[in-house]
């Protein structure tokens, strides 16, 4: 474990930005912390979150895949991919860190994504464990613990100091070079008690996932509750675009008049054209597509990854759906645990 | 790049009934206007969307310039009665975002005003190309 | 720059023969630019073509994995992509990647069993690449049996294929029908879930099912009245897809993805699955 | 705090359901941590004693969901309507986008809802609990031991603020006091982007235009927005865009987002209320309202039924766009 002061973590910043873009939470005008490319003046933001989450950073919401040149009948194909920078994504939460796993899960099993797994190589996470959590908090719920986030380097705040450990031969090499002078743990400890605490009295940490996992699909599936969580969803994407660990893509093109430039981009299962074909669409309802994005994430997910949950209690869709329905009141009223 | 060596791309949507006769008239009567000029001819000046000026400039516009009868000489009646509002909400709209409004334009042309079109074209293609290339709405993309 | 494999950017095929089998079903034939077969592939496994700046959309390969020369394709028009490809002439490049899913399990459980293949309309395009394995590896297999229908007899895919080959092999009974009666067809007419009935197989068959979702329905009815079990039958299953390996997150039927756990799924195992196909 | 309380609106529900009168209720239910409440149809009356609240976060206009439920829902439906929502609630029957006789329209009064994003800029974050006394609002947070007392008026929404109306235009029935239209300050901040230069106009546009995440709420939660199939969406439309690709695509759909509702925005403000990113989206439409009541004499669409959008309409003598800018700066 080693410790720096909270004063001079604009050095260890430039320290870190000398090899790498370095990006980290900081508020812009409206005080919405957003992750911004770190350079003299900007300031690490107070806020518990960002309100996007960090997966642009290695699933970004567009990007092009590759180009197509047509002449006559002939097609010629380019492979626009392109080696990703070396990148530090500081101050990244708990949840947000388990999201990179969940992520990982989908796009580095075979086959491989390349494009995910080129800045997944590059990226360097340093995650910062949480001390003020909100309501909308329910990361307990996934075992999931604020207070020691993982990553490839932890950092602890405490009112005047950072503490810095590292937990992967990246992280080490990292820390190695910020010069950081060693430490013991007890005042990482003793913050971690404090937030533990706090943890424990958020109006969401008894949330239980006893009704779910991947064997409940029957239980779920038919329920009638649906019909009802359902009824006032306005069929936007907030919650998928919002969601760190929402990954489904869709693939268009777009003609510059030079070339079919084919990209990717997010899309989100709430869109009433996510699984529209010519001969149909097999969920013609929103109760349909809302009941495939929590099934997905607390059933689905599960059953192909070894029983772990397809969210990490972030709490971005609690607080930013329009209509506030989200993953939790979905849980309470299906989980069977009121 | 030096300024007069800029060659400022122009869409011009021109109504079939007046002004692309106008067009015709000012080519007949050799009236010289920039070959930068792009016409497009649509049957009214209502035609144009909204979304056709932006698409124009998407695809690498510098100046969008909508040409229609005379209000009151409409071949369809009052079609471009309503595109003087669209146009006039859609250019107010456009400059509160900052593009620059000299480069879009709404002019009457009528199928006699061979001259008109041609010092119309001549005039706004002097205003783009002092406003230089369009940058405020572009797609980068439409570039490579 | 990137040099990582990646199965999301295709390859070029051309297409060097179009013919048009109904009056709104073609089939492609596509090689590489140089002449090849653009990849090997297992009957039932399927393909992403793509037009650029048109789109990309998955079809099942319905040449046999034997025909080691090309591909074929049999498309329906039916939407953007493949309206375009019905106006292709012979020479259009397009794009390929694949071949993505699980295909039946022809070299497994369908060794040494009496076969039947049940097929509705465009339903054949699957079918025809494991029928024509089947055919090659003859001793393999016992009978077969083959219930096709269609909405008309222009509207019967392959049908020079089916009559000149299928039904002159020894061991393979053709079963056409049609639905309404025309001119010129002395087969049978009525849906293919009456017929399957009136045929009244025996249950010693794996059955192999392909069709519009009102067919599969209606004939699993009558194979389950004639005794058949859900772990004889087989189906495929087409739902949309953009990545075709599992990722984006939209052909999944509960926790299977189409593209990548199916298209072939044996009804069991559909039985397992919620009802949203 | 509402002068309307809570039992007033349950009691009314509750009695018309009761006679018959209607046979669902159009109302908001109870959420989690008393601020987000969802808006929600209610058929028993149990469920609605239990979960209907009405407080200073039922901030969903319903009009919009008329579109919808009437054409699902058997029988009349009973709608609160506040006065804004009556002029959304206009709009979309002037559009014949629902049938005026299965709804039963109950106007409520309503003095300004809180925007939860300004009230957890004072209190923080770990709120358990929210009270109302008087003018004020009581929090309570995981992290202090006494509520936090937040005066209503300084956290109320932005529209809130600038209200244009606690006149109810449309209802079949009044609750509380009727009000007045008001004279509001809510083209202030459009003549105080007017009056920027088109460089800083440029950048304020462009830093607020690129938080973008195209998710669609401000679509799909807009009472005007009600086409079956959004150009956007349609890829035959030639102009379908899905991401926000680049800054012209941001761009692009706002514009025309706000250009296809123009003259039919009723200046409701949910497109800002729900956008996840804070994207001031209603500046868009009432510089439009405000460009409209300049060009072609006031109009405020939803204030009556069947009145003629502006768009849809001309007069001979009306202004050419290359005078629009006569008198102002740029």
């Amino acid at each position: 474990m080693f410790k720096s002061s909270l004063n001079s973590i604009n050095e260890i910043f430039a320290k870190i930005a000398e090899n790498a873009t370095l990006y980290l939470p900081s508020d812009n005008k409206d005080g919405n912390a957003v992750y911004t490319k770190w350079e003299n003046g900007v300031v690490w933001s107070n806020s518990l979150n960002t309100v996007k989450s960090p997966k642009d950073f290695f699933f970004p919401q567009v990007e092009d895949m590759m180009a197509f040149k047509t002449e006559g009948k002939n097609i010629e194909i380019n492979d626009i991919r392109e080696e990703s920078e070396d990148f530090v994504v500081f101050g990244v939460r708990a949840c947000d860190v388990r999201s990179f796993d969940i992520l990982d899960r989908v796009f580095l099993v075979d086959p491989c994504d390349s494009y995910y797994a080129n800045r997944r190589e590059h990226g360097i996470i340093i995650s910062v464990a949480c001390t003020k959590p909100s309501e909308t908090c329910f990361c307990k719920t996934f075992d999931i613990d604020a207070t020691n986030p993982g990553g490839d380097i932890t950092v602890w705040k405490t009112e005047d100091s950072l503490y810095w450990s590292a937990n992967t031969d990246r992280g080490r090499e990292l820390l190695s070079k910020l010069n950081l002078e060693e430490c013991g743990d007890e005042a990482v400890n003793e913050q971690k008690a404090k937030t533990e605490a706090i943890l424990n009295k958020l109006p969401l940490a008894n949330l239980n996932t006893d009704g779910f996992g991947g064997d409940k699909t029957d239980a779920l599936f038919d329920r009638p509750e649906w019909k009802t969580l359902s009824e006032s969803c306005l069929g936007c994407g907030t919650c998928t675009f919002v969601c760190p660990t929402c990954q489904c893509y869709d693939i268009k093109d777009f003609n510059t008049g030079n070339q079919v430039i084919r990209y990717r981009c997010w899309d989100s299962c709430m869109y009433s054209d996510f699984t529209k074909m010519a001969h149909g669409n097999n969920r013609l309802s929103q109760v349909e597509r809302f009941r495939q994005r929590f099934m997905h994430k607390l059933v689905y997910y599960p059953a192909n990854n070894d029983g772990i949950f397809g969210c990490a209690g972030c709490g971005r869709c609690v607080s930013k759906c329009p209509i506030s329905m989200n993953i939790v009141k979905v849980m309470k009223t299906l989980g069977g645990n009121d | 790049m030096q300024v007069n060596e800029y060659k400022p791309l122009i869409v011009a949507f021109c109504c079939n009934w007046c002004s692309y006769a106008g067009a015709d008239l000012a080519g007949n009567n050799r009236l010289n206007y920039p070959a930068d000029v792009k016409i497009i001819r649509v049957p009214c000046s209502c035609r144009v969307n909204p979304t056709f000026i932006l698409r124009a400039f998407q695809k690498g516009a510098d100046g969008v310039i909508l040409c229609g009868c005379h209000p009151g000489d409409c071949h369809y009646t009052s079609g471009n009665y309503y595109t003087r509002r669209r146009m006039s909400l859609l250019f107010s709209m456009l400059d509160y975002l900052g593009i620059e409004r000299e480069r879009t334009r709404v002019e009457w042309v009528s199928a006699a005003e061979g001259a008109k079109f041609a010092a119309t074209m001549n005039d706004f293609a002097e205003k783009v190309v002092a406003l230089g290339k369009n940058k405020r709405l572009e797609d980068l993309r439409c570039k490579k | 720059m990137n040099t990582r494999p990646e199965t999301l950017i295709p390859v070029i095929g051309v297409i060097t023969d179009v013919r048009l089998d109904t009056p709104d079903i073609k089939t492609f034939r596509v090689v590489t630019p140089d002449g090849k077969k653009a990849f090997d592939h297992r009957p039932g496994q399927c393909a992403m073509l793509s037009i650029p700046g048109v789109g990309e959309a998955m079809f099942s390969i319905t040449s046999s994995p034997t025909n080691t020369e090309y591909m074929e394709f049999s498309i329906k028009k039916c939407g953007c992509v493949t309206e375009w490809l019905h106006q292709a002439e012979v020479g259009q490049q397009i794009t390929i990647r694949g071949p993505y899913g699980n295909p039946f399990p022809v070299d497994d459980e369908f060794v040494g069993k009496n076969l039947l293949f049940i097929a509705g309309g465009v339903g054949l395009a699957p079918l025809r690449s494991v029928i024509n394995y089947c055919r090659h590896y003859r001793s393999k297999y016992g009978t077969i049996d083959i219930v096709y229908g269609s909405r008309s007899k222009e509207d019967l895919l392959q049908y020079r294929e089916i009559i000149e080959e299928w039904a002159t092999d020894e061991g393979i009974n053709v079963h056409l029908t049609i639905d309404r009666e025309q001119e010129n067809w002395d087969g049978h007419v009525g849906f293919v879930p009456n017929y399957v009935k009136e045929l009244g197989f025996d249950t010693n068959k794996t059955a192999v099912l392909c069709g519009p979702p009102i067919m599969i329905k209606f004939t699993l009815e009558g194979l389950r009245s004639l005794g058949f079990e859900k772990t004889q039958m087989y189906t495929t299953l087409e739902l949309k897809m953009k990545c075709g390996v599992g990722k984006c997150g939209r052909c999944n039927v509960g926790s299977k993805y189409v593209c990548k756990d199916g298209p072939v799924f044996r009804f069991d195992e559909l039985d397992e699955l919620p009802d949203e196909y | 705090m509402q002068k309307i309380t809570r039992d007033v609106l349950v009691s009314k529900a509750i009695s018309l359901l009761e006679d018959g009168n209607v046979s669902h209720v159009l109302g908001w239910r109870k959420g989690e941590f008393d601020y987000d409440i969802t808006p929600s149809v209610f058929s028993e009356k149990e469920d609605i004693e239990n979960n209907f609240v009405w407080n200073d976060f039922c901030g969903a206009n319903f009009s919009k969901y008329l579109v919808q439920k009437t054409r699902k829902l058997e029988g009349k439906i009973l709608v609160f309507l506040k006065p804004c929502d009556t002029y959304s609630f206009n709009q979309l029957l002037t559009e014949h986008r629902f049938d005026r006789d299965n709804v039963y329209a109950v106007g409520i009064p309503c003095e300004g809802m809180a925007d939860i994003s300004k009230v957890k800029k004072i209190c923080g974050e770990g709120i358990s609990s929210i009270d109302f006394d008087g003018d004020n609002i009581l929090v309570n947070t995981v992290y202090e031991d006494a509520p936090i007392v937040i005066d209503a008026k300084s956290v109320l929404s932005e529209r809130c603020i600038n209200c244009k109306s606690k006149k109810h235009v449309a209802f079949d029935e009044l609750i509380g006091e009727e009000g007045e239209i008001i004279e509001s300050g809510r083209f202030d901040e459009v003549e105080k982007l007017e009056k920027m230069t088109p460089d800083e106009r440029f950048e304020f546009w462009q830093s607020e235009l690129s938080k973008c995440i195209r998710c669609n709420a401000c679509r799909d939660v807009c009472p005007a927005c009600t086409c079956e199939k959004c150009v956007f969406d349609n890829p035959k439309s030639g102009v379908e865009n899905k991401a926000p690709a680049n800054s012209f695509e941001e761009k692009m759909f706002h514009i025309i987002r706000a250009f296809h509702v123009a003259g039919r925005c009723t200046d409701c403000g949910e497109c800002s209320r729900v956008c996840p990113q804070d994207i001031p989206l209603h500046l868009l439409n009432r510089k439009f309202i405000k460009d409209i009541d300049n060009f072609y004499g006031e109009y405020q669409a939803g204030a009556e039924v069947g009145s003629r959008a502006p768009l849809v309409d001309y007069t001979t003598e009306d202004v050419e766009p290359s005078d629009i800018f006569e008198g102002r700066n740029g």
